[in-house]
Parts: structure tokens; C-alpha cells; sequence
């Protein structure tokens, strides 16, 4: 390994090129806006050129030279197989289960998984803080094959069950999915700055499977909301290659 | 037929104190000078549809013309929140803002049965989530053939909805391309619509992936160049990205915000050209300089 | 990842006994020569979905192929009755023919139930009209919002749905333009699916209107140049109106229809590719010429 | 008049040349397969330039400069103003009630205007004659704001009450459209190849209002299978003019 005492990447770039390695070549992505959108266009760019990426704003393919600025960035529809309307996007794309992996951010996001993009504190008529709100994440969360969440991991985004359920996960635990009749098999992957989490097979509940070159579990711990559990297989990331670092650098100066 | 108004007289006709009105345009062609036109003319109470609340209407809801918010994301894309927005929900200021809240499938499903003429549209929505127990326009439905129990909301069919197009030509036919959003829905579940267009044509030159309005199913349209300005309008201008940032350090305070609707609104009003033969274009319209910018910070 | 195969490859794998199979096209792009493939391999026991089974049916219905057909409007556009079709109804020949009737706006509903993985669609239909009555998947539903009472309809998904296009690329994208009905629906609705291109091309230039499948939601691609005749490819060929006016001397008695059977039909099997490098063209797929017709007459 | 003894047209010229009079510059007319296609057709070129056809096939304000040769010709793809999937014409611009008027065919129409396409005979399952089936009608009877439908009459063609309905016209009698909801008028104009018949505004039953020139009441009567009405205010017919019937021979020779 080449990394040198002092580390020549950022934990957010470790987070989105964890991120992006995440996916496979050939798969269609849902993409989220923010860091989702980062690492779904990283990995088009390294291992994986032939991901199809699906934007909510009605884009098919799209295939952008650079890093888009928004959702509904016009790179996305000059670059795009096919441009379509929303409500198709969500209709005849996403509903029918054509999706392998919607990639989710989250303000919030609990030891099940289920997603916060809504209000801060339990009083959704007077919220200590108002959020964006659910945008296209419940239903992608819903019918997406599998789901993968990358956010900032801290104690008050890790936590231990979400202030409102925007985006439904594991519900508080194994089994609810199949009994509300989702299709797909919701989060199955969460990527932070710290590590990557799974779902337990048996539970569903968010257990710690990598960490982070150089990170230690227990700043992990620190920085989860609930008694986290670590998975005895626990592995180390591989720290970005300096091909990926160069990548994504270039990608977020373009 | 479509009539061919000026913006100014075309809000004037067509958006009334209590209506619910839609302004639709899905990052792009956001409809930013109907807003501001809507604001100028001290509309009160109106119901704001929108999928995407962004600056368009944290600019409204803070100048107090909405009464009640119906969206699925409201947020300034890339930057942050809405400081306005959250400054109505939270604090009642200027008046309170009652929201009704679903997610974008839902949204974009009710311009679908509304456009429609159906009082209902079912999909696979919001399954195990909050949203149900605090939206009252969401329901279940059970397939009369399966069984199955699916989400049903109800049409959405506005008093007017507004959108920005590239091009109109002069019998009021539109022209939109590049990404179409839920445009078209919007105006064909509304009772009256305007459209607001870069330039008005002799005749609309086909363009890949273009969609055409026909005149007849749009009540007005008006020529307002950089009309969706800071958002884009492929074809014609990019995106200011710089605004999107600007709006942070206006809509952050109460005062700077108010500044701004002096100096950048109301102060227009004198401007507004009378016979629509010379379009408006609000000293807002321009694109933020980094000067500007950096000032704002 | 479409794969792109040749025409008797893709159907012998796609097409089974017993399948449910739709073949769409409204008027322009009907995919008459996989129809006929699927007769040179004896399919048997079809269900056969169309909405306008015209020509291509009346063929598939006359060789046997098809136990069931679930249809809105049966006929020989513009010529009069599908003589097949009326003979499978009426006396059961060559086998019988269950019929299972809509209307338009209720097909190509179905259609887009399928389409958006949901299990029934909801529309202003069949109100006050008998087929109700006849067609047991017309059902009613109640608005949970208004209370009023509307029709409802299960989703089509056929196993495998064929259509024709003009285009494909070589990673199998396909490129339609012109009147595209209900084609997108049918493919997106099916389990399975087989495109027929005109030719296939190394990119795909845009043309105006144009609707593109990708690849990823489509199963086969087979190259069938006048894969439409006696119907139209917008850009490579003209409607034949020739052949329907044929076609009712032909569909008139079974002797005529299985002369053409065994000439046009069956008899092309050796001719086909076995690589599937080049093409098939059926005698039949050459334009009738105004001597056949008088002679058919 | 500048009609001579023998007659300078043909009866189906007169139909159609009524038939195209009927439609109003400017109106959005949906116009069904055959002899509605021809009327609507001649009406754009003689005194209604403005007229906006729409066809099920999915086209918006097709402009053709010949008569299509059936309801998916190309020439009314290419000469439209929006081509649109089949689903969108009958979702977005039909069933709202966006058309003013509905311009049908029949085989079997009776005498409150309710048409059949589908079967002659009373046994659903075994017809005397399996006819093609309902296509758009039903919901283009059911949507548009007004119906005029065009066809030939006889004994056969025009009855008491038609063995299947097809396409809702007034029942059997005045109010039942609006107890089943329906939004649009329904039949209001019904043009054959002998006269023009409209609704009685109490009964909603078919009454003779115009003779086409040099036709009988007789003539009509026995062509009509039930106790036809005569209007209190029976017209005739304007002969076609010339202008008319060169624009309609022009049309069909194309």
C-alpha cells in the first residue's frame, strides 16, 4: 500500500470513491442528488463505463463530461439515451422494478435504515428543523432492486430510529419489507466517511463491515447513534488509487 | 387559442387572490419572472403547487402570497435550505404556510390525473413511510382484479398553472425541449394556463426531442427573454449557478430579504412596458457577477 | 442488454405454445413478418393481444396459431372484415377463437397498467355501452376521494410483445419515429421482447419525434428489412395499400388462404438464414403489384 | 339554384359534402375512420381552414393535402402539429374533454342515436356478423363535447334499437347521459346519404330536420326502421356547390 504518514486524501473523498466502487459495470443506478450523484459518475469513469444512469429528472443513460450541478443539469439530457417526462421516469422506469441500485443520500438515517429527509424532531406540525422533504427517495427506495445510502456519518445522523420515516428501509427489522409487499430489497449497503454498514442477514440491523484505512472502530462508534454492532469479518477499505483520487478530482473542478 | 399578453397583463387576468397555481419547470426552465410577477402584483392567499419549491417560491412564500404550500422537495438545489420556507413553517412569518407534502411520484401522478379529467391516480407510493399519517390526499385503494392495496391521490387541477418555454410562435403554439419535467401536465390539468417563452417565432423549426403545446390548450402566452432566469433554458442561456448561491445570503435574513423585494421587484414595477410590445426584463434577470457574489458573502 | 438475433433465432427462443403475445403497431410499423414467423414455426395456443388486429392477425388466427384474442377493433382498415377472423369467430375454423373485447382507450390503458408495474388502470370509459356486460375484465372502482365510480381494467403483460421500429443500434437501442401508438407500453409492459429494425446502424442519428427504447429494456433485436409490409416504415417505405385490397380476396375462402399459407408461408422456411447475417425477406413482403391484384380480383 | 333535371352528384356526395358543412372553423373535431375522415377533410378545405383534426393514431392538428387512406396514414403524422402515443390522445386529450366534437361512423345506429360496431344479431357470442369491434368510440361518444355521427341509411343501418351498443348515445331516451355521468351531449347531428336527423330536445329521439334536394320524406321514411319523425321545421338540403364538389373530387382523386 502507498499511503504515507499523512494521509493525501480527504474523508469525503474516501466516502465517494468507497461509494462508487460500490457499483457494478452494466447496472441501471437511480441516482440521488449530492454525493450519490458523485460517486455514480466516478464509477462511469473508472471501473464501471457502462452503468446506466437514471436521473428523476427524466434521463436515461446519461453519459456527462462533467460533474452535474444539479438533478436536472442539462449535461444530463444532452448526454442521455433518452429524455423523458417525470412522471414517466417514475411510471414506466422506476415503479415496475427496472432499477438495480437507487442510490440515496440522507440527512438522516437510522440502525434499520430507514431514511430522514423530512423535519428534525418528533413534532412534524412545529419541527425543530424543516428538511427538503421526500423529493423522489420513498418510492425509489421502494422499488429499486437494492439500495445504497451514502451519507456523512455523526451522531446526529446516525441514530438510532429517524424523527419520520421519508424513505422506508428495514422498518425496525427483518421481515417488514416483504410483509408490506416491497418489491425490492431496500438498503443494503450504507457508505460514510467512516466505513461501510450491511444489513445482518438475520436482524436488518446496520452492522459495521469495513472501515476506513486509518480509521479506528471506535470513532465509528462515536459517531453512530446507537450500540453499534461489528461484523467478525470486519475488513479494511482499500484506500483510493491515485487513478481514482485523479478521477474525482477532476470531476468536481470540471 | 392562446393569447399573446404581456406578462404583466397576463398575470393580471389570469392569477386571482385564492388561487392555487402551479409554476412547474423541473430545474429547468423554471418560471422565475411569472414569480416575480405574481409578487409585484401583491397576490394574497394563493395555494403554490410545485414539485421542486425552490427559489421561485421561497421568494413568493416570503413576500406573503402564499397561504399554503403543496410539493415533494423544497430546497435550494446544491446550496441549502429555503431560509424563507423555513422561516413560514417554522415561524409563521410573514403569515403562516399550511404545507401538504408528497413525495415526487405522488406529485407528478396527480398532474397526470388531472391532465386526465380522472379525480384519482393510484401508484406504488409511500409505502412504510410517515408521509400518510400527516397528508390527508393520501389513500389506499385495492385493485378491484388482484386485490392488492395501492396508493391512490387525488388529481391535482389548478386555477392556473405558469410555465417557461423556449419558443412560441404567433397563433400561441409552444415549443419546449431538453428536459420537459411534469410541464406538460401541469398546464393540461389547469383550468387556465401562461406560458412564458425566450422569443415568440414565425415558425416553430422542429427540434429532436421537442414537445409542442398546440395553441388551443394554453390560455396565454407572453414573450419574456431570460424568463426562467437563474435556472436555464437549453438553447438559449445556462444555468446561474452563482444566483443559486447569492439566494442563500439574500433569503438568510429577514431584512436583506426585504431589500431585495424593494430593490429588485417592486422598484421594476415603473419598467413594466405597457403594450407588451417591448418585453420586461428585471434588473434581477442578470446573471450574477462574481462581484456580486463575493459581496453577498 | 438486447441481443441481437435473427428473426427465426428470436422467435423460436421468445415466442412459445401457449404464450400470451401482443404484436402492436397502430397502422404504421405493424411487425407483419415476425407474425408470419411465428406461423412457419406453429405456434399453437396463443393469446393473442392487439388493438387493432388487422391483416397480420387474420393471418395468425386463419393458420391456427391462436385459441384467445383480446382486441378493441378487428378489421381490414379502409378494404372491410377480416375474413379469418370472422370464419375462427363464427364457425370455430380452423379452431375456435375466444374473444375477450375492449375499446381503444381501455387497451391502451391496460397497456400502460403494464407498463408501470401496477396491476389495473383507472379510466372514463365503457359507460353506458354493452361490452361491459360480455368482457368480464371491465370492472368499476370507486374514487376514494369523490366517490364517483369509474372503469376500471386489468394491466396487459404479455410474455413476449413484438414490435417493428426503424432502427437499432448494434448495442441493441432502438430508434422509432412517426406514429409510435402503443408500442413503448407494449414492450415495457411484456416479460419478454422482440424488436424487428428496418436495419440496424452504427449510431443512431436523431430524427425529430423520435422514441428510443435502450437496449436494457428490450430482450432481442432482429434485423427484417420490409419487416412491415404491407404496413408502413415512416422514412423507408409506404403503405401497401395494394396488399389489403389483396388480402380480402386471399382471407375470403380457406382454399385461397391456404394456398397462400403454403406458398407464401411455409414455403419460405428454407430460405431462411440460418446465421441470421442475411436478412430474410419473404415473397410476400414485396409489394403487390397492380397485375396481382386485378388477378386476385 | 343551379341544380339541373339529372343530378350533377351522388347521393354519398351530398352526405359528405352535409357532413363536412356541419363542422365549425376552429373546432377541434375527432375524426373516426371513412366518411367522418372525408367530411372533416373536405370541411378544412372549403369553409373551415382552421378546423383541428385529431386522430386516435396520435395525431394533433394533422393538415393533410390528401385523404388519408386510413385512420394511421403517414401524411397525418407528418402534416401535425404534435404526434402523440396512442395512450396520451384517449388520456390527455379525449377523456378531459378537451374535443369539441366526435365525428363517428357506424354500421347500426338507432333511433337514439346508441351506435353498434360490434355484432349483428342478439347473441353476443353468435353473431349473425361479427363486425370489427369498438375502437375509440365509446369514450369518443362518451367525451367530446358534441357527436355528429355520418353514415348510409337503410332499414338495416338505421333501427329501432341496435342489437349491441357500442357507443352510448341517448339511451333510450332524454337524461340518461347525464345520470351515467357522461360529460358531453352525446349525439346531437346524425348526416346520412338522405337527410339530417337531430335529437327532439324533450325526447332525444332522432327527428327528420333536412331532406337532402330532390329526396322525399317517403324516400326517408322507408329507409328508416323505425316510426320516423319529421320536424315541424323540415329543411332541405342546399345542393353542393360547385366549389364543394370539385374540393371533395379533388380529395378523393388524390
Amino acid at each position: 500500500m502507498s499511503v504515507t504518514e499523512e494521509r493525501t486524501y480527504t474523508s469525503d473523498e474516501m466516502m465517494s470513491i468507497a461509494a462508487a466502487r460500490s457499483l457494478r459495470n452494466g447496472q441501471r443506478c437511480f441516482v440521488g442528488i449530492g454525493l450519490p450523484s458523485t460517486a455514480a459518475n466516478l464509477a462511469r469513469r473508472t471501473h464501471a463505463p457502462d452503468l446506466v444512469l437514471v436521473y428523476e429528472s427524466g434521463t436515461l443513460g446519461s453519459k456527462p463530461d462533467r460533474l452535474p450541478a444539479s438533478i436536472g443539469d442539462g449535461i444530463l439530457a444532452e448526454t442521455a439515451d433518452a429524455v423523458i417526462s417525470v412522471p414517466e421516469v417514475f411510471n414506466y422506469w422506476l415503479q415496475p422494478g427496472r432499477i438495480d441500485v437507487g442510490f440515496l443520500g440522507a440527512a438522516q438515517l437510522d440502525k434499520f435504515g430507514n431514511i430522514n429527509t423530512t423535519v428534525i424532531g418528533a413534532d412534524y406540525e412545529h419541527p425543530k428543523v424543516r428538511l427538503p422533504g421526500a423529493g423522489g427517495a420513498p418510492e425509489i427506495a421502494a422499488s429499486c432492486h437494492e439500495v445504497y445510502v451514502v451519507v456523512r456519518q455523526s451522531k446526529r445522523s446516525f441514530v438510532e430510529q429517524v424523527d419520520f420515516i421519508t424513505s422506508f428501509g428495514h422498518g425496525r427489522g427483518k421481515g417488514e419489507r416483504e410483509k408490506l409487499g416491497l418489491h425490492g430489497a431496500g438498503p443494503t449497503l450504507v457508505i460514510t466517511d467512516l466505513g461501510v454498514f450491511r444489513p445482518d442477514p438475520e436482524t436488518a440491523e446496520l452492522v459495521l463491515t469495513e472501515v476506513h484505512d486509518g480509521v479506528t472502530v471506535e470513532q465509528v462508534r462515536e459517531a453512530t447513534g446507537w450500540d453499534l454492532k461489528v461484523s467478525p469479518e470486519l475488513s479494511t477499505t482499500e484506500p483510493p488509487s491515485e487513478a481514482e483520487l485523479k478521477t474525482l478530482r477532476e470531476l468536481k473542478a470540471a | 387559442m392562446a393569447e399573446i399578453l404581456s406578462l404583466r397583463d397576463a398575470v393580471a387576468r389570469l392569477v386571482h387572490d385564492g388561487d392555487t397555481v402551479a409554476l412547474e419547470g423541473f430545474t429547468h426552465l423554471i418560471p422565475h419572472a411569472a414569480g416575480q410577477e405574481i409578487i409585484r402584483q401583491r397576490r394574497r392567499d394563493l395555494t403554490l403547487v410545485r414539485m421542486t419549491p425552490d427559489i421561485v417560491y421561497d421568494q413568493l412564500i416570503g413576500a406573503g402570497c402564499a397561504r399554503k404550500l403543496i410539493f415533494s422537495w423544497g430546497g435550494n438545489p446544491g446550496v441549502g435550505s429555503l431560509h424563507r420556507f423555513r422561516d413560514a413553517v417554522q415561524n409563521s412569518w410573514p403569515v403562516p404556510l399550511e404545507i401538504e407534502e408528497h413525495s415526487h411520484a405522488g406529485m407528478a401522478n396527480r398532474y397526470v390525473a388531472g391532465a386526465s379529467g380522472l379525480p384519482f391516480a393510484v401508484l406504488r407510493g409511500y409505502t412504510g413511510t410517515d408521509l400518510p399519517k400527516h397528508t390527508s390526499t393520501i389513500k389506499q385503494i385495492t385493485c378491484p382484479f388482484t386485490g392488492e392495496q395501492l396508493a391512490a391521490v387525488p388529481a391535482l387541477n389548478p386555477d392556473v398553472s405558469i410555465i417557461h418555454a423556449q419558443r412560441a410562435d404567433r397563433a400561441g403554439n409552444v415549443q419546449i425541449w431538453g428536459l420537459v419535467g411534469v410541464q406538460k401536465e401541469a398546464v393540461l390539468a389547469a383550468k387556465r394556463s401562461l406560458v412564458t417563452v425566450e422569443e415568440i417565432v414565425d415558425e416553430l423549426e422542429p427540434v429532436p426531442g421537442q414537445l409542442i403545446l398546440p395553441s388551443w390548450a394554453v390560455t396565454a402566452v407572453a414573450e419574456v427573454p431570460h424568463g426562467a432566469h437563474p435556472s436555464y433554458a437549453q438553447g438559449y442561456y445556462e444555468r446561474d449557478n452563482g444566483y443559486y448561491e447569492y439566494w442563500d445570503s439574500i433569503g438568510r435574513n429577514r431584512d436583506s430579504f426585504e431589500e431585495w423585494l424593494s430593490d429588485k421587484v417592486f422598484s421594476m414595477e415603473v419598467n413594466t412596458s405597457d403594450d407588451g410590445g417591448a418585453p420586461l426584463v428585471s434588473a434581477d434577470r442578470v446573471r450574477v457577477s462574481r462581484k456580486a457574489q463575493e459581496a453577498a458573502k
